[in-house]
């Protein structure tokens, strides 16, 4: 009286030699570079990052994985960033890499040739990009622009205030959407040219971040500074789904991160003499958690192997719906499980619940992704 | 106050007017849901002048005795000022643990000169009271409390700690249940309950920070901390009888409080109203097909709360399992309010992402803060869990091994 | 570290004295009346009821409740009704009691003088009525309405198929929903007026009810049998909510059943010498159903008090919408807590799932309910 | 077929034109879903000729020992046979148990009379297999076998019963685990296991009505029945190893199957497409955006089953956990088959009130009973909630007591 009734088809997930050493490697150094400790020192740090841990990432030739060879980088895909992220996830390891990596993303896809030439090489090196793609309203979707860049001879001049800019005060460069003429166009603005007061820092759920506000008013960039504007609406969707990818990445990580310190307590506290990982109510719940997370790492290198095709849209969308729930799960639950503990600031839950927000309000999430892959799978 | 008794409808006129002459401006900090919340000093005193101010004005404690403080009325009058003091959303009362659980506690056990010493500053908020319940290591399994108070002539001398005191900081008053004899055949006879002052050499208050990032409870150490044989309430040994005294007082399940809002509870039907003013995915939230859904299904369940209230007054309605709705309004108020502050959170954006102290948060980041805030219910006072483990063993009678 | 941060607020159930002992004397009868063996002995049968139990219902006055003296009737509501349909529903006593306490009401709010007095005082006395509202469409809505007919001086001609029209075979009248001239009326056809090779017994997922498809071709009824057309939009609109209330009566009730069964179960079963009841997924499911039922009982004697007035509509959504799901869920739980022997037919537990599926799937599911729930509330 | 082996290509060809001029005409009845749902004769030997003309046409046993009824030949061909069996949307093979568990468990086991004697017949349907594992009071608790089998010179006499003995009543063999010694030290010791004859005095099959109403289960009952020592397979008091062998072909952990195709299971895909022609609310079921949204979680479902068991042969995507997607596929497949058998049904409006028999049954009502049904799987073999323990256990290392 048993029998599998759903066969497991074969589908395609290929994962590269260079995705397993660079998992392997990530593992390791995420492990070594940031010990619990080190992440809550780090939150009460001004960058919330540590610069040594960043240069030996850049010298690992993290920041180029994704760039052609030609501009500095190693010429590999976003399929093997995605190795990084995810450990980096587990172990709350903050840093540009996200940022950067997307950055260059789009100079490559929609930056002219000079912009391309001048920044990619930099960002290979190290040189961190800022992305300012949020604004008042909130909306996910960032071809929904209210700032506003007004053409005069050779250079913009922008207006409007950008929210949730991650890393900006220690960015080189920062991607910004503005509406120019209406339409949704990318500019890159030296931070340079970013006077101190246009920058707040803002309080965001998750402590871990360095997040600011910027407002643009006054600030003018060289014209030569906008994107390719026929390959910006294209670059923005695939941004779009590049984000999703890392943030799933990001959140499996998470995942197995608030698993790993909740198994720990199960396994060693004791109530009325028993360890509390043998009460069925706990020990269920910890299997739903383990399936769920199986569930989402398979969509997360699914995703990260097809994103660029046909199945791409589908496949990330998929990765993020899935990994942006159970992370929240795995957070409110790690909190739940620790009892009294679990309620105080010194307990290590609150930390990857916190995050589990901000990965899953980034890019939109479960809700808003099940909606669209209803269109791609329904219709 | 008038010593001829006022007529309500004309009461209900003169609180509404002073309330609404009184009542303070709104703080410029994110205003806490309890005492619990408590975390700061402008916070304690802005809550602190506010309760003294109703008190000075007659309108708290009026049913409590008037030999010591009390007002000495029927009940009825401190029901309209309740009500009124919630209607016009004024700030809750910060003595809670005072006006709530000591204070009806010392009424109803206390010696003549406990009444006499106590009950009018727990209503001035001369003298603030935390509690010493749980301790670290036992969680809410209070029959284990292994605090010790060894006699030593006519003074104890304690030695311990205690968790979740809130407001232990701030207070100079604390109900505690200590361990006076470790050798009684049943665990439960060694407990002895006293009203101790916090001032005094040997008893430190340490806040604990919360997950939100805030302050608000304490754990409380003691380390040969003396303390007089007259700070026992009810008899020595005999603290876990005044304890479940207590807890009644707390759950409301006695009466005898004296008066004044407690909580600012958040309310399914303020999320709904959330969600005609925060957009997301280029819409009012409210729009959207599967924020409706669940919004609906959150506000089945505030819904369903209120009436299985209405409800469990009618005896034909509840006599098949007549502790039932009792025995789960804790496990599903507690987790209706971390479910109310997920969705609301949920409901805003990329905005969801800021928190408390972002001045573009929405709604000072209330709804963020909520959501973990309400882990003190979840977990506190026995977990979802075990409140499960209560629920099926003592109302659907499943055996417990 | 504790505190209700909901406050419970006072909000209004009423109850009637009569509702207090209907609710008495119906909880035993239906004890009496419907032990399980009894429930499978009538699955055989050829009507799914007993005549006799039908006639003692009808001499406990229980026909007439809702009806008004001047018909016969008590003269009491539909409230009163709730508490009947509820305890039989926990003992799976299947009757025909609640379709014709349903006709009468759209009699009462939409026939014509002469129609009520000729039928309403039968009704009262145990003359059976059957509802034609479902059709091929499958859809909810009872204004959706294809079958015709056709006014030809003083009679009506029908066509058209009519399905899941319970216990047709015994009615005496049949109230059917006719389109004519394009308009959804209703009317009455006289059970002799149906040939009965017009009559087809349908196989339901519910083996406890009598079902029966009904080719209307060819049948003619006189004209006089149809409602009043002014009435009978709004009579239709209270129908709706009318059903779905003594549906959730049922599914309250069964509810009740399912858990009975189950709770028994748990309670004598052992395996690996403890009580299976003892483990904590099988207990924290059954309080997940006992809290749910609580609920849902809440929203039912809520719904039953205030189906007439401004809040009826959201309270009796709320009341199917909430019971649909818990019953569904307590019949699925009772199978599998009984293991292999719920598998089988002989384990009752499958006879309180097929009745969910019942209850659930007529007037609208939960989605179905929530959907206008959200209009209601949230506009 | 030939002697030397045809090109693959050109078997391909050969394969498709073969199955699309033999495959059977529609069935009248329902179609089961696998052979566990097999309840009527008409059913049964409907299935019983195509297993029979598909291994006379030479493609079932392909891989077999030619000696004993088998094709002789590389898998491989067997595998272009069961596509095409699978992409013609052909019968199941009724004699799953012979094919998949008796059948290779004889060949990798069994003696040379016992292959001579049984593999052929297996093939051809000429002996129909069963399996005798289960007992009533000890479910899927194995070890625990109390049917009794007492040796009597070289006979065995049986007495007790087994229960789940699907096709039992259709069956001419049975694999049977039976405790020959009920005094070993070790419960395991004390099992043999026994390639039982059916047709002998005090054995009776005894139909199981199930849920659904059909049957296809049997509770078979021994009662002083004699077998042949000669139909012990392995050692006497060895059988518990023969067991463990047994479910490793049952699991397809272990190669060796006969081929042909074992079940036609429903996937999520197929409830998509039902939501395309079904009415809810007024519209096909796929317009509706709260049906969309529990559709689109399906369909992950199902998405993440296939993509599990495609990561699960990337080692170093399966690192940490190595054996937890394998664990976990028996829980998720068929708690999903039971969501598939709910949504569909849920999909219908007021026609899923319809139940199999019904000639206006959306799809004859297949998804009601593909829900009822599932339940053999989220409680045979180890109920969700046991594969849930043993998860925690095994996987996530959690602590048994």
């Amino acid at each position: 009286m048993s029998e599998n009734t759903n066969m497991i088809k074969k589908a395609g997930i290929t994962f590269s030699e260079e995705q397993g050493q660079l998992l392997e490697i990530a593992e390791s150094f995420s492990r070594d570079k940031a010990p619990i400790a080190t992440v809550r020192n780090l939150i009460e740090s001004e960058t919330g990052f540590d610069k040594d841990v960043w240069t030996e990432m850049v010298n690992l030739g993290w920041l180029g994985i994704a760039i052609p060879e030609e501009f500095g980088g190693s010429g590999l895909s976003v399929a093997e960033v995605v190795t990084i992220v995810e450990p980096m996830g587990r172990m709350l390891l903050a840093t540009p890499l996200v940022s950067t990596t997307l950055a260059a993303q789009l100079l490559l896809n929609a930056g002219t040739t000079a912009q391309k030439q001048d920044l990619l090489p930099r960002m290979a090196g190290g040189a961190i990009a800022a992305l300012a793609m949020h604004e008042e309203h909130g909306d996910w979707d960032i071809s929904h622009v209210t700032c506003t860049g007004v053409i005069s001879g050779d250079t913009v001049t922008l207006s409007g205030i950008k929210r949730l800019v991650t890393d900006a005060k220690v960015a080189d460069t920062i991607l910004a959407t503005i509406s120019i003429a209406g339409i949704p166009s990318l500019v890159a603005i030296d931070s340079g040219s970013i006077d101190s007061a246009a920058l707040q820092r803002e309080t965001v759920i998750d402590e871990t971040r360095r997040s600011y506000r910027i407002n643009l008013d006054g600030i003018s960039v060289p014209a030569t500074n906008i994107f390719d504007a026929e390959k910006t609406a294209a670059a923005l969707k695939r941004y779009h789904l590049l984000s999703c990818l890392l943030l799933s990445a990001e959140a499996c990580g998470g995942t197995a991160g608030a698993m790993d310190i909740t198994l720990n307590y199960l396994n060693t506290r004791r109530t009325f003499d028993r360890f509390i990982g043998s009460y069925q109510s706990l020990k269920h719940t910890m299997v739903d958690i383990l399936t769920d997370l199986e569930a989402a790492r398979s969509f997360l290198y699914y995703a990260a192997g097809v994103i660029d095709t046909d199945e791409g849209e589908a496949a990330v969308r998929m990765a993020k719906a899935q990994s942006s729930d159970n992370f929240a799960y795995a957070g409110d639950r790690a909190i739940q499980f620790h009892g009294g503990f679990g309620f105080t600031y010194e307990c290590d839950a609150q930390l990857f619940r916190r995050r589990a927000f901000w990965t899953a309000n980034q890019s939109g999430d479960a809700i808003y992704h099940r909606k669209r892959l209803a269109t791609l799978l329904l219709d | 106050m008038s010593e001829t008794l006022p007529c309500i409808e004309a009461f209900k006129k003169e609180v509404n007017q002073w309330v609404t002459k009184n009542k303070p401006a709104p703080p410029t900090f994110l205003m806490p849901q309890s005492f619990m919340e408590v975390g700061t000093d402008e916070q304690f005193e802005y809550l602190r002048e506010w309760q003294e101010k109703v008190y000075n004005a007659g309108y708290l404690g009026m049913s409590w005795p008037t030999e010591y403080g009390g007002g000495g009325m029927p009940e009825i009058y401190q029901d309209v000022v309740n009500k009124e003091l919630v209607a016009q959303n004024t700030p809750f009362m910060v003595n809670t643990l005072g006006l709530n659980w000591a204070g009806p506690l010392i009424l109803n056990m206390g010696s003549d000169e406990q009444k006499k010493a106590y009950i009018k500053k727990i209503l001035s908020t001369e003298e603030i009271w935390c509690q010493g319940f749980s301790e670290p290591d036992y969680g809410s399994d209070l029959g284990n409390a292994q605090l010790k108070a060894e006699r030593d002539g006519s003074e104890f001398v304690l030695n311990g700690s205690k968790i979740w005191t809130t407001l232990a900081t701030q207070a100079q008053r604390m109900i505690l249940l200590a361990r006076t004899n470790t050798n009684t055949e049943s665990k439960y006879d060694g407990l002895t309950f006293f009203l101790a002052p916090m001032n005094v050499d040997g008893i430190e208050a340490q806040p604990i920070k919360k997950l939100t990032g805030e302050h608000g409870f304490c754990q409380t150490f003691f380390n040969d901390a003396r303390i007089s044989e007259d700070c026992i309430i009810g008899k020595e040994g005999g603290g876990w009888l005044v304890a479940m005294k207590t807890l009644m007082f707390e759950r409301g399940a006695e009466g005898g409080q004296a008066g004044g809002h407690t909580s600012m509870p958040v309310t399914v039907e303020e999320v709904a109203e959330l969600s005609k003013r925060v957009y997301r995915d280029g819409k009012p939230a409210n729009q959207d097909p599967m924020v409706r859904d669940e919004l609906v299904k959150l506000l089945m369940r505030g819904k369903a709360m209120s009436l299985n209230g209405a409800r469990s007054k009618i005896p034909a309605l509840i006599s098949e399992r007549p502790t039932s709705i009792a025995m789960s309004v804790k496990m599903l108020a507690t987790e209706l309010s971390k479910s109310i502050g997920d969705q609301a959170t949920s409901l805003q954006g990329s905005n969801s992402l800021y928190f408390v102290g972002d001045d573009y948060a929405v709604d000072g980041g209330r709804w963020q803060r909520t959501y973990f805030q309400a882990f003190s219910g979840t977990i506190g006072g026995g977990t979802t869990q075990i409140q499960k483990n209560i629920i099926g063993e003592r109302v659907l009678g499943l055996p417990k091994k």
